[in-house]
């Protein structure tokens, strides 16, 4: 009997589709609920570092269901379309904003041997072109809105994604040119003497800036200020479409940090002397990290102004990164 | 919403889409003049209504669930409160905060001033008060989400206009007891 | 076929032109954009209309359109008594409604030439510093928020709470504290009150230090403010600004040292100037006007008399002779002032308020154009008003 | 500078004082509309005045009396503050506008016009500052009824006694 169903489990999860299926639910999954972590962890971070409690009503327990809770009434939320706004558009910008945001997790390694959907030889290219896809989502929103505000919020988010998209780049070509594969479970697995964070350590910043700049987070959250513009390009957005917003919203962070620290925090690998806990949950905590940094940042700093922004991103991130590249191609030449 | 508004929903379903609104009330605040101070007041550290799953953050009508008219609501801001209330996306709820927004207040006989917001949108809440303290306000919340707990979206959009809640009106205490 | 946009007629014979309509102009000339901000925009904190020409991100010209809030206090305060309105005066600013009421009654007082008890004035000396604290509070947290900063406001209100729950004990109030009377208090402090007030300056003083670190000391706070919305000294005088705004632009006008009124002459005390009248100047007189506010109430700890708060019964009616007064008093906002006019009957005939918040932001059409738009959040947020006080 | 010798200054400088008074220590003058904007030049440009900062400017409805226009403004370098007041007619009151010798008088002027009715010559843009366009009626002047008032007359002006007796 065991057999027979061993035999039958071997003889289908063999067949590709099946396998495909597999992981685009893992990987969906994923994309639903590791958002929705980040979320209730920064309304707790947030309201403990201002002295209040943050939610504890919704779920009984410390409010955990409070972002379930959010899902279930944005589904009953009316889906109204602006008068004056392209219907298309505005139906699928935040499908355009969405679909890059999932395709990113297919290329993250949780794990070693095998521990990821998707093993491409240019996993980092792809992750990196794909994560910036969703710019035109978001200008598709801004403008098919009808409004000022969003308009404003979408041109700023576009420029300030082109100034930091370079930086981003560049720092990741320096890990590149290090380990010296563009295949994300290879640089996880190049980095199992020393992690790129040591030698790399003005990438790392430059790596972690410029991802804070791309997910429009705090200092860097000009596209969605509240005080100047509403809500940028989410504006006019209600109900699930707004839903669907926010959720990439924080998928962003979660698979930037991911990345963040496969490049430079050694993915899977384990610091000295704590190596029996397993990788994917090095890799889980990394993220968590680097997560918590992004939401500590919105509770400490003002936002900068656009051109200051667009001014520290040519004038002083993309030379640094460039000198690190040289720094690095002298270092391999050399050593 | 398609399905919902027109369908008597069995009742496991509707618990959980009742749930969810009742939890999660994102509020848009209206913050006219005094009462706003202490809406503010209401959603900070001490009072803090973020427990109760009102979320703060909706700077546009279009993501609210809630509308607090805090303040002496004028003739000439009138029309902007109209606009902001049709902006909003059902369902929706409206809390009038304080007496000038209920009945126009110390301003009673004011030649500029509304005597109360329910002229011009449909109220589910008054917080009287002048201005109400932050706990009138969180108690006016907890009985908000007791009628949203019970209600039935087919009834919410057959008929609008169900009897108000008054905080500490004549009806005496409302059992709290099966939220 | 060609159509002559310009005579806006489609070739034809007579009769039969077709109009064509003309929008837009031929070159791509770049046009003056207006922008409507507000009534009800998260940044005006209140319901302030501004009305921007922009050429580019530069700002041409901007009107402030007010009046969303205009409640016709003077015409209120007509057929009010004078009882009424304390009440009344409250709530026209109401970050500072124990200021407001203290204006008033000094204007009745002086125009009855009642003599108020020392115990009274000192009192009234400790509430009014603060009410400044708790209003300055206010504006220290919400230009944090205005310029993205979450946590100062937080903070802040958690200070306020604070305050507002050590004047609740002696005035009952939260918000409108209606503890003047005409010639004293309502009634006197409760016990334990000094001692409270005393550990809550230590308390506040402490707690200033994260503000300090959170926005005064922070690189991207100084960055979006300093340099921003220079306002010269003589604009401020010319258009009546007054209290942070026009200290900051370094005039050291302040009516509690230069006109001292009630027992301000007796407590020790400096007016905070800034350099260059920019945001930041504006944000740090706020900011050390805070700490002089906890200076002065020290001093009041010491030196509080005992006696009575009131100079005997007073009628209920109160009917001040026949005159004019003006009375001014330093808010926390700037120059409050009352200008009374009595006909001996039990309600003014005419009461003026001459309200800071009016006329700081009637200099705002002076100091907006020639800044960029990202800058006027960090201009209107340094400006400090209350709406009720522009438009009473 | 102390009231009686500003006035003294202010009648022998300008030559436009009419009248002057001084109440709890506080000086009034009163002029003419024909010398109003010379005599707030010369209060604001005079080393001895030197009116630098402008505090307030309003009227007083005063029925039969006619409108009286207030100005009130205050020296921070000398310390000295001034009423210079006027009485408008009240049929069709009109003063010269001050808002080009003090800038800040321009909202204050169209406060005054739209509360109580007086015209201010040459003023750059006199349009309702509080109410809307529709709104009619000079809510300030003292024959302009609230109407809530006419309709229900206000308890609390009682004495709780008298009301219950």
């Amino acid at each position: 009997m065991i057999a027979v169903s061993q035999q039958i489990f071997e003889q289908y999860i063999n067949n590709v589709w099946i396998i495909f299926g597999l992981k685009i639910v893992a990987v969906v999954g994923l994309f639903l609920t590791a958002p929705m972590v980040v979320g209730y962890v920064e309304h707790k971070t947030l309201a403990h570092m201002q002295a209040r409690l943050g939610p504890m009503e919704a779920g009984k327990f410390h409010g955990w269901a409070q972002l379930i809770a959010d899902g279930v009434k944005f589904i009953q939320k009316e889906d109204i379309t602006p008068t004056a706004a392209d219907k298309f558009v505005f139906t699928i910008a935040p499908g355009i904003v969405m679909v890059p945001a999932i395709l990113v997790f297919f290329v993250v390694p949780f794990g070693p041997n095998g521990w990821w959907a998707e093993n491409l030889d240019v996993g980092v290219f792809f992750a990196l072109a794909i994560s910036s896809i969703s710019v035109i989502g978001m200008l598709a929103a801004g403008w098919s809105s009808a409004n000022k505000f969003s308009l404003i919020g979408a041109v700023r988010g576009a420029a300030q994604l082109i100034a930091y998209e370079l930086p981003l780049l560049l720092a990741t070509a320096a890990v590149v040119m290090q380990a010296g594969t563009l295949s994300l479970p290879g640089i996880a697995a190049a980095q199992s003497h020393y992690w790129y964070v040591l030698p790399q350590f003005a990438g790392f910043m430059l790596f972690i800036i410029a991802s804070l700049a791309e997910l429009s987070r705090p200092p860097f959250d000009m596209p969605i200020a509240d005080s100047e513009i509403i809500f940028g390009h989410m504006t006019e957005y209600t109900g699930v479409k707004f839903a669907f917003f926010l959720l990439t919203e924080y998928a962003g962070i979660v698979s930037l940090s991911a990345i963040a620290s496969v490049l430079f925090l050694g993915g899977w690998q384990p610091l000295p002397l704590i190596k029996f806990v397993p990788g994917p949950l090095w890799i889980l905590g990394k993220t968590g990290i680097l997560s918590f940094i992004v939401i500590w940042l919105r509770a400490t700093y003002p936002r900068l102004r656009e051109d200051q922004l667009q001014k520290m991103a040519w004038k002083y991130m993309i030379p640094i990164a460039l000198l690190d590249i040289l720094l690095t191609g002298i270092f391999k030449v050399v050593f | 919403m398609g399905v919902v508004d027109k369908v008597d929903l069995p009742q496991p379903v509707k618990f959980i889409l009742n749930w969810g609104r009742r939890y999660s009330l994102w509020v848009m605040n209206f913050g006219l003049a005094c009462c706003a101070i202490e809406l503010i007041a209401a959603s900070t550290s001490r009072h803090d209504f973020i427990r109760l799953g009102v979320i703060p953050v909706a700077h546009g009508p279009r993501q609210a669930d809630l509308l607090v008219v805090a303040g002496t609501l004028t003739d000439k801001m009138a029309p902007a409160l109209k606009r902001v209330y049709e902006q909003m996306p059902e369902p929706k709820y409206c809390i009038s905060f304080g007496s000038c927004s209920n009945c126009g207040g110390p301003f009673w006989d004011s030649y500029s001033v509304t005597k109360g917001v329910d002229q011009i949108v449909p109220v589910d809440m008054y917080v009287p008060g002048c201005p109400p303290r932050p706990e009138a306000l969180l108690e006016g919340i907890l009985l908000l989400q007791a009628r949203i707990g019970k209600e039935s979206l087919k009834d919410y959009y057959a008929k609008r206009d169900a009897d108000p809640i008054v905080v500490g009106g004549p009806l005496g205490p409302v059992d709290l007891s099966n939220r | 076929m060609a159509v002559d946009v310009k005579s806006g007629i489609l070739p034809g014979g007579p009769g039969e032109g077709v109009e064509v309509l003309v929008s837009g102009s031929a070159d791509l000339a770049t046009e003056e954009m207006l922008l409507n901000i507000g009534p009800q925009h998260p940044s005006t904190h209140g319901v302030l209309r501004l009305v921007i020409a922009l050429d580019g991100e530069m700002i041409h010209s901007a009107e402030p359109v007010v009046g969303y809030m205009h409640r016709g206090f003077e015409k209120m305060a007509e057929v009010r008594d004078y009882r009424q309105i304390i009440a009344l005066v409250n709530r026209h600013d109401w970050l500072s409604a124990f200021c407001n009421e203290l204006g008033v009654v000094l204007a009745v007082e002086k125009l009855m030439g009642l003599d108020v008890p020392l115990r009274a004035q000192w009192i009234r000396v400790m509430m009014a510093e603060w009410n400044r604290i708790l209003n300055h509070l206010m504006f220290l947290g919400s230009f944090g928020l205005e310029l993205g900063a979450m946590t100062p406001m937080f903070y802040a209100f958690r200070e306020r709470e604070d305050i507002q729950e050590l004047m609740e004990a002696a005035t009952g109030a939260r918000l409108h504290f209606t503890y003047n009377r005409i010639g004293g208090l309502k009634e006197d402090l409760p016990r334990g009150f000094m001692q409270h007030s005393a550990a809550l300056v230590k308390k506040i003083r402490h707690r200033m230090d994260d503000y300090a670190g959170l926005l005064l000391g922070n690189e991207i706070f100084k960055q979006r403010t300093v340099g921003i919305g220079k306002l010269p000294g003589s604009v401020a005088k010319e258009f009546g600004c007054s209290g942070p705004i026009l200290q900051a632009s370094g005039i050291a006008e302040d009516s509690r040292k230069t006109e001292p009124y009630l027992t301000y002459d007796q407590c020790e005390f400096e007016v905070p100037i800034g350099v260059q009248g920019d945001s930041f100047d504006r944000f740090n007189v706020l900011f050390q006007r805070v700490h002089q506010s906890l200076s002065i109430i020290e001093q009041v700890h010491d030196k509080m008399p005992a006696g009575p708060i009131m100079p005997g019964k007073m009628p209920k009616n109160i009917k001040p002779p026949e005159g004019w007064i003006y009375a001014r008093t330093e808010n926390p906002l700037g120059e409050c002032g009352y200008y009374l006019v009595s006909k001996g009957g039990k309600e003014p005939w005419r009461l003026k308020m001459r309200t800071p918040s009016f006329s700081n932001v009637s200099m705002l059409p002076a100091l907006l154009p020639g800044n960029l738009l990202p800058d006027l959040i960090a201009i209107l947020g340094s400006v400090f008003f209350v709406v009720g006080d522009v438009d009473r | 500078m102390k009231a009686a010798e500003l006035s003294q200054h202010l009648k022998e400088a300008t030559g436009a004082i009419e009248r002057d008074e001084v109440l709890n220590e506080q000086l009034s003058v009163w002029t003419t509309s024909e010398k109003w904007v010379e005599v707030a030049t010369h209060l604001r440009d005079c080393g001895k005045c030197m009116f630098d900062y402008f505090t307030f400017l309003s009227a007083v409805d005063f029925e039969d009396e006619g409108f009286e226009i207030v100005l009130h403004v205050y020296s921070i370098r000398r310390q000295h503050h001034i009423n210079v007041k006027l009485t408008a007619p009240r049929e069709n009151p009109s003063v010269p506008t001050l808002s080009g010798v003090w800038r800040g008088a321009n909202w204050h002027e169209r406060e005054t016009w739209e509360m109580f009715g007086i015209n201010f010559e040459g003023h750059p843009h006199l349009v309702k500052l509080y109410l809307t366009e529709a709104f009619e009626g000079n809510p300030l002047r003292k024959d302009f009824l609230l109407m809530t008032r006419e309709a229900k007359e206000w308890p609390g002006e009682q004495e709780p006694k008298e009301h219950a007796g």
